[in-house]
């Protein structure tokens, strides 16, 4: 099973930003997103996971096959750890949460409600959501933000896992993982020639 | 589902006050609505149906801004988004708790606290009958509201312009039913078409609410 | 291509050029016949004296009030169904004249009732029903200058339309129920034809709808001109700021995520 | 040349000035924002194909 994009044009607000992105990542492999601040690597993960829907283009694989994790960590501070994942558990109908915990050690912190957590202990439970919904395609934003050297490699590890497993994955980040033969893709290629060239708005014949 | 609604009560009792926003609402008016027209039994006798029913509307229009701005601002509303869960589910269940934590609490307390207003015996059946009627459709429209404007800056207000005009209906029914129920009369019709109202917009303002909650995510 | 080659923004911008001009004369003409016609030269009714003059406005208005939100959900299905930005701009632009004719149908009628009622605001069923209108105008507009994102606003304000306009007729009927109603009948019901109104004063008040009519759809082409125009503007704009960025030397990514 | 009209001049006489009122305004400023944003975009315009 390979997870692809042929010529995929995406817009952010009324602006197209990304056009002709085509690249193909198959299982068991990572694909790095590179490119500065502002050139339309949370723009790309959106389109695939579904959010934004592209503009013309097209992909191999639904919304559906997308675990998508954002810059926020989209967690509740009066929920406990514990809570949260069996939360998430229920809405991707997974039944134990002892995968998860285990990934990013979590488990001295189960009771703990999540606005006592540190910035890299949110992030670890962010990513331990991940686990819990069982899908293949992983689309990371800046996974690693307010992470520690020693959290980072508790990352890496459980992508090298979710890879093995027949898993792949979509990362968008500036730092260095550590995935062996992880492939990169710089985003600024991708950038829309004329950054609105698909708003009829802009036709010369209209002044 | 079930996990949303469970996940939507805990937060409401542990952070947002819960049921108490809407009863401390409706129990501060039903006291100064007396201060302000006077003790006098009569007119506050009469006007008590309706004064009670512009409490339960205007309690439901505070805390709809609330139903997606929290999950929205961080982030949750992205991840459910890209769940298996359909977001028309989540306009439903969302809903749902809204009304459990606001209208229901309304509902009950509409009778005791109509005593403050001399609210009279014979309007007693046909207000409570109207308002655990008429409140569900008030949350289904107030999400709907909540999910054209999430994401905006100052939304609270604005939810309130969009929503006022589509409670109507239900507010004139509702009231209407409330009075004549006071003056004895038959009160079946408006409570039936009230009740048809809140079944359409149970049915089908999910699918507009599920749209609107895209075009914001978009 | 049938009609819809009138909804890509140049051809409909080549169009509106030339009918603009004619378009608003007539309509001036129109407008300018009716309500002269009517005010000096049409008798007083036995019963309602002088002020059965006022219905060259309330009628008119109060029609056109209707059939400016009926227009704006047409645009705004053609718009959610076929993406055709100038029928959400058409409907953006026509919601203020909408909301202006609301207005006008509320004064003259609150005024026009004034004498009989002896009170400016009866809660008369029908002049409610314009106050709810009144309400999802305002609505409406709020919504459309709430969002940036010029796109997303009119899929939101479509879907409010929508919306709105089940509820809208709702309320219509529900404000019927709600209290009896002191309006007079229908001086011109449409659906069945005929018409309570003497000769004399119907022939001026045909002139003042269709004028009233024809200054809609003027006023509504010049305003979706003007939010072409205006979405080009901002169209120019962003593509020079984006290429300002692009010369500018771009910042070192730093860890802050901003894409 | 005004009609008489009656004891009711008034009414009629204030209907008539409030909606003609409103009109004026709604064609006021419908043609200014007009003019404004045609302003605005030739303007634009020359600075962008200047610069072209």
């Amino acid at each position: 099973m390979e997870f692809s994009a042929q010529n995929l044009a995406c817009r952010r607000g009324d602006a197209v930003v990304l056009s002709e992105v085509t690249f193909a990542v198959s299982q068991g492999e990572a694909l790095i997103l590179r490119g500065p601040n502002g050139s339309g690597k949370t723009t790309l993960l959106r389109c695939l996971a579904g959010l934004t829907p592209a503009v013309s283009g097209s992909l191999s694989f639904s919304p559906d096959d997308v675990a998508y994790a954002a810059h926020a960590d989209g967690l509740k501070a009066q929920l406990t750890v514990a809570e949260t994942l069996r939360f998430w558990a229920q809405v991707f109908g997974t039944r134990r949460i002892e995968a998860a915990l285990d990934a990013f050690d979590l488990r001295g912190l189960m009771e703990r409600r999540t606005q006592t957590l540190s910035a890299g202990q949110k992030r670890r439970l962010s990513l331990a959501r991940l686990i819990l919904t069982g899908r293949t395609l992983w689309a990371l934003d800046e996974p690693t933000v307010s992470l520690d050297t020693s959290a980072v490699a508790q990352f890496a590890a459980a992508v090298r896992t979710h890879l093995a497993g027949g898993g792949a994955a979509i990362i968008a980040t500036h730092i260095d993982l550590g995935l062996r033969d992880a492939a990169t893709l710089d985003i600024g290629q991708f950038r829309a020639t004329q950054s609105v060239a698909h708003d009829p708005f802009l036709d010369e014949a209209l002044s | 589902m079930i996990a949303l609604l469970r996940r939507d009560l805990a937060l409401a009792i542990r952070a947002g006050g819960g049921f108490g926003l809407g009863l401390a609402f409706f129990l501060i008016l039903c006291i100064l609505v007396p201060f302000g027209v006077g003790p006098d039994s009569g007119t506050l006798a009469k006007i008590a149906p309706g004064i009670l029913w512009v409490g339960a509307l205007l309690a439901c229009l505070l805390s709809l801004d609330r139903i997606f701005q929290l999950d929205f601002e961080d982030g949750t509303l992205d991840l459910l988004a890209t769940a298996p869960l359909p977001l028309e589910a989540v306009a439903t269940t969302k809903a749902l708790a809204h009304w459990i934590t606001t209208g229901l609490p309304l509902t009950l307390a509409a009778a005791p606290l109509g005593q403050l207003l001399n609210l009279p015996a014979a309007a007693m059946p046909a207000l409570v009958l109207g308002l655990a009627l008429g409140t569900p459709a008030l949350s289904v429209i107030g999400t709907f509201g909540a999910a054209l404007t999430v994401g905006l800056k100052r939304g609270g207000l604005l939810i309130s312009l969009l929503v006022l005009p589509l409670y109507m209906p239900t507010l004139l029914f509702g009231a209407d039913a409330a009075r004549r129920g006071a003056e004895g009369l038959e009160t079946t019709t408006p409570l039936l078409l009230m009740t048809g109202i809140s079944a359409a917009s149970l049915a089908l303002l999910p699918f507009a609410t599920a749209a609107a909650l895209r075009m914001n995510l978009r | 291509m049938s009609i819809w080659k009138y909804a890509n923004p140049t051809q409909f911008m080549r169009t509106s050029a030339w009918l603009l001009p004619g378009l608003s004369v007539l309509a001036a003409l129109c407008v300018a016949t009716g309500l002269v016609w009517g005010f000096f030269f049409t008798p007083d009714d036995f019963r309602q004296g002088s002020t059965v003059k006022i219905i060259y406005l309330h009628v008119p208005s109060a029609l056109m009030a209707i059939n400016a939100w009926l227009m704006m959900l047409v645009a705004s299905l053609i718009w959610l169904i076929r993406r055709h930005h100038v029928s959400a701009l058409a409907a953006k632009a026509a919601a203020p004249v909408g909301l202006v004719m609301t207005v006008i149908a509320l004064a003259t009628g609150a005024i026009w009732g004034e004498p009989m009622w002896g009170t400016y605001w009866a809660w008369d069923p029908r002049l409610t029903s314009f106050l709810i209108l009144f309400l999802f105008y305002l609505g409406y507009i709020a919504l459309w200058q709430a969002i940036e994102t010029q796109d997303t606003a009119a899929d939101l304000t479509s879907v409010l339309c929508l919306v709105g306009s089940v509820f809208a007729l709702l309320s219509r009927y529900a404000v019927n129920f709600w209290n009896q109603g002191l309006h007079q009948g229908t001086s011109v019901p449409v659906a069945t034809g005929e018409r309570s109104v003497a000769d004399v004063f119907f022939v001026p008040l045909v002139f003042s709808m269709v004028g009233f009519g024809l200054l809609f759809v003027a006023l509504v082409l010049l305003r979706t001109r003007t939010e072409i125009r205006s979405r080009r503007l901002h169209a120019l704009l962003a593509r020079e700021r984006a290429a300002d960025t692009r010369v500018a030397p771009n910042t070192p990514p730093s860890e802050s995520p901003t894409s | 040349m005004i009609p008489d009209l009656g004891k009711y001049q008034d009414t009629v006489l204030s209907a008539y000035g409030i909606s003609l009122l409103l009109l004026a305004a709604i064609i006021g400023l419908s043609i200014w924002r007009a003019r404004a944003v045609k302003r605005q975009l030739d303007a634009t315009e020359a600075r962008t194909n200047k610069r072209q």
